[in-house]
């Protein structure tokens, strides 16, 4: 149950997976996502309602073959290049797109957690976003005979979230913005969880979610696991690095080279919670 | 008064916020839109409850956001809740008043674009996507919309229609105020202070009908100015 | 805003009503209950999912209609006498049912609370229940055929709850056990909070709801209005009373007389959160 | 032990116990299967976990709940969530391996009636209704059915569907138990200590088929009435 990061990944992430790596700019688990890009994996489908700097770089990367997602940008910044170059030229790779809207995203990953195969919104009417995929449907309400939207479930290979505090059982605590976190484990198949620290009992906190062990694969102690996001309570958001990574992605090279040093090239011996 | 200056994204921010009435309920996205809500909760509305889609409802930051889901947010909301209810139990079923939403572009009926610029396929430029944009768009009771104006942003047709104009009350530019007339399209209403005509039709890609009762903008107040430029110093910090 | 418990039944519940009173064995608002009752409302139809103590005394003087529920019984006890006689021998009159499952009826306030028409739902299969109400039908996935269930949205006139603490703007907390009461309170057109005090700010609190002053009709100050029921932090279960009410309300006659002394008879200074 | 005694309540109370395996996460009804699954927890499976209707996921219960909505079972739960999640995300996605039911009739298909006996319209007896029972017994790993048998509890055929036996694997009374046969028909398959065959065959209103591999209840050891008999005591107490 609780591992180290390393072998959290090798056992859950798989190429060809569809992985979710979760979050609402909290939280976000860029130390698990490194360790993807180091492990190699290929072929991914990613999914997430914000993919953010951490997908920029797995996609830059050349992980993933295609992307679920809602909104793909770098929170008050702008655009996320490498996303950017994957859709417009094919850079490194091609890169399949299948989107959505927030509340698409949100409710398909609903019915995941609930074991059904769709969910029911008002939702999409007259865009163009159903054109582009066999996900959305229209649906007749059996009692009124209104048409509404009807989305398929999200059930992702593996989830992957970031969290404050787990204790020795593995049973996960995170509070503060909780996002779709719990609905993304609760519909995945597997679900692997980091976090700031291991401690002896989880303290009841205000606006705390808890995950019982038993619904998770693998919880890894990684302080530090969600920068340059945050984790309420433990750290504050490096807003700097999301203004310096405009300019550190706009270039293919430059991308390469930042990654080579700091995510291909950091030995086991200094990775983030290695030594958990 | 007459001696104060401004820039043009501080004249829209300023214009935006006062859409917004006291005690409505605002559903926020960041970048311009939150900094003209809490803009307008500093000065005339007092009573505006901020939604911020990352499921914070009565936020009420003490400093600026720099993204959705800052802990400024949840430290100061009412509520924190998680991010389908935000979606399904206050945003769709009809309890927000006011949606406020950017764009890359928009078109004479209101349609907004942030999903592609040329063929979805193989498109020129990837923008974003749809994010909230499509239900804020279908369940508030109005939406406004912030968009710097220029040929390149108000065109014919969008490209792509990702969220709908059928409840555009106002679209707010640098260059003025734009609202539909009843078939939907949109003309121009108010041009901010030194602003003319001619410059706003020259920033738009449609044969642009000016309204009869064509009105100019009060100039920012000393107190909105200060306002907005104090909070605009806080943007990201941490309390 | 915060009002008179009198002023805020006589404010949002008409005759002819659809009024949820809701709990889940914690903070049952029996004062609430009880107002109704000496305010004379005739015609409701009553709903909730777990009908108890409270729904024998309103059914036995004669409030209700019909009753929309899922389980209805003494918990830990046995019967409700008094809803047992009226759907076995129409006293005080005839009372329409419409039964379903805890799942079916929690998802139909979902959808209230979501302003959709309907929920999707695996549910009723194979059972009798649905032969006996419009509000069940069969539903097919559009992305897989599965047939699944579905279940017409609850929308009550008013829900009324009890909760721990308000401030004083109106904001709603409660905590422990809560249920289904905020789909209740968001399904509802109006709805009424009785809480055991009103304070100067809401603490937060682990596991607590908070429901802003916007989406409420009224509040009203009532130490002790959950009574027999209990506010977690504030009062314990009154067992005995529940014990109780099995012999009190096994006679009619018995019944009326204790509702005549314990309810109708008290005057409005002795009312429960009178001088709120 | 051959000096113990215990009433029929309790062996079933205990038959029903020994039905958990540690780590089982188990669906709980109030009253019998509540007791049964808290002397589980006690005895042979410390690490059983216990869902109740009410939301509260891993409850840990000093004391015996009087009811399902009991405050013990909110403070010591691992977590405590809403009823729609309890049922959606939980029982519904599949994630209990048992669940415990009560039942008024059973009949010999495992289906179990909760609502009414008599004719829906006219009963002769009003039940509590369908509760959690429909999608309890529909989505767990397997059912477990507590309830006393006579021939007015075991009947042909339930008057009322209220949630079907497809599922049931054990159904534990105060004589006996029975399991399904391949056809899905119960068989009785262990009777308690000094009851005979003859005086279930009497409690049972279909012709009841034997187990050709019947066997005899464990009689309950001193631990298990100890423990049982002390959890009853603090029954709806508040620690």
């Amino acid at each position: 149950m609780i591992t180290s990061l390393a072998e959290a990944i090798k056992a859950n992430v798989k190429d060809g997976d569809t992985v979710a790596l979760e979050g609402f700019t909290h939280l976000i688990p860029f130390a698990a996502g490194h360790e993807i890009i180091r492990q190699g994996r290929r072929d991914l489908t990613l999914v997430r309602m914000t993919p953010d700097v951490l997908y920029d770089q797995l996609i830059g990367m050349g992980v993933a073959r295609k992307l679920i997602f809602s909104w793909g940008g770098n929170p008050g910044v702008g655009s996320l290049h490498r996303f950017r170059d994957a859709v417009e030229h094919d850079w490194p790779q091609p890169l399949e797109l299948e989107e959505h809207s927030h509340a698409g995203m949100a409710n398909r990953y609903v019915a995941g957690a609930s074991g059904l195969p769709f969910a029911v919104l008002r939702g999409y009417s007259g865009t163009d976003l159903p054109a582009h995929t066999k996900n959305v449907a229209r649906i007749a309400c059996p009692f009124t005979g209104e048409m509404l939207t009807a989305v398929a479930a999200l059930q992702p290979d593996v989830t992957i979230i970031h969290a404050q505090r787990a204790d020795r059982q593995g049973n996960v605590q995170l509070w503060g913005i909780t996002g779709v976190q719990r609905e993304a484990v609760l519909a995945a198949e597997r679900a692997v969880v980091t976090v700031e620290e291991i401690v002896d009992r989880l303290e009841p906190l205000p606006g705390a979610v808890v995950l019982p062990a038993w619904v998770l694969s693998a919880v890894v102690e990684v302080p530090g696991g969600a920068h340059p996001s945050y984790a309420h309570g433990y750290s504050t958001r490096d807003n700097a690095f999301y203004q310096a990574w405009d300019s550190i992605s706009r270039d293919r090279s430059q991308f390469l080279s930042w990654m080579q040093d700091q995510v291909l090239g950091v030995a086991d011996s200094q990775l983030e919670g290695s030594s958990a | 008064m007459s001696s104060l200056s401004w820039t043009p994204n501080e004249i829209m921010t300023i214009a935006a916020a006062r859409q917004l009435a006291d005690a409505d309920v605002c559903f926020v996205g960041i970048g311009l839109p939150s900094t003209a809500a809490n803009v307008a909760r500093r000065t005339h509305a007092p009573n505006l409850v901020l939604i911020y889609e990352s499921g914070t409802i009565g936020a009420k930051p003490r400093t600026l956001p720099l993204s959705i889901g800052d802990g400024e947010l949840a430290t100061t909301a009412d509520a924190v809740v998680s991010v389908p209810e935000i979606f399904n139990y206050w945003l769709q079923a009809g309890r927000v008043d006011v949606g406020f939403l950017g764009a890359a572009e928009i078109d004479r009926g209101g349609d907004i674009n942030t999903t592609v610029i040329g063929p979805y396929d193989h498109p020129q430029v990837r923008l974003p996507g749809a994010g909230g944009a499509p239900e804020i768009a279908a369940s508030c009771g109005r939406v406004i919309v912030v968009i710097r104006q220029s040929a390149r942003t108000f065109v014919d047709r969008v490209a792509f229609r990702t969220s709908l104009g059928e409840r555009v009350s106002t679209v707010i530019t640098d260059l003025g105020e734009l609202r539909p007339n009843p078939a939907g399209e949109l003309l121009l209403t108010r041009v901010h202070p030194g602003v003319d005509v001619a410059t706003v039709r020259a920033a738009t890609g449609w044969g642009l009908t000016v309204s009869d009762a064509l009105d100019e903008t009060a100039p920012p107040t000393t107190e909105e100015l200060e306002v907005l430029r104090k909070l605009e110093l806080t943007q990201g910090q941490v309390v």
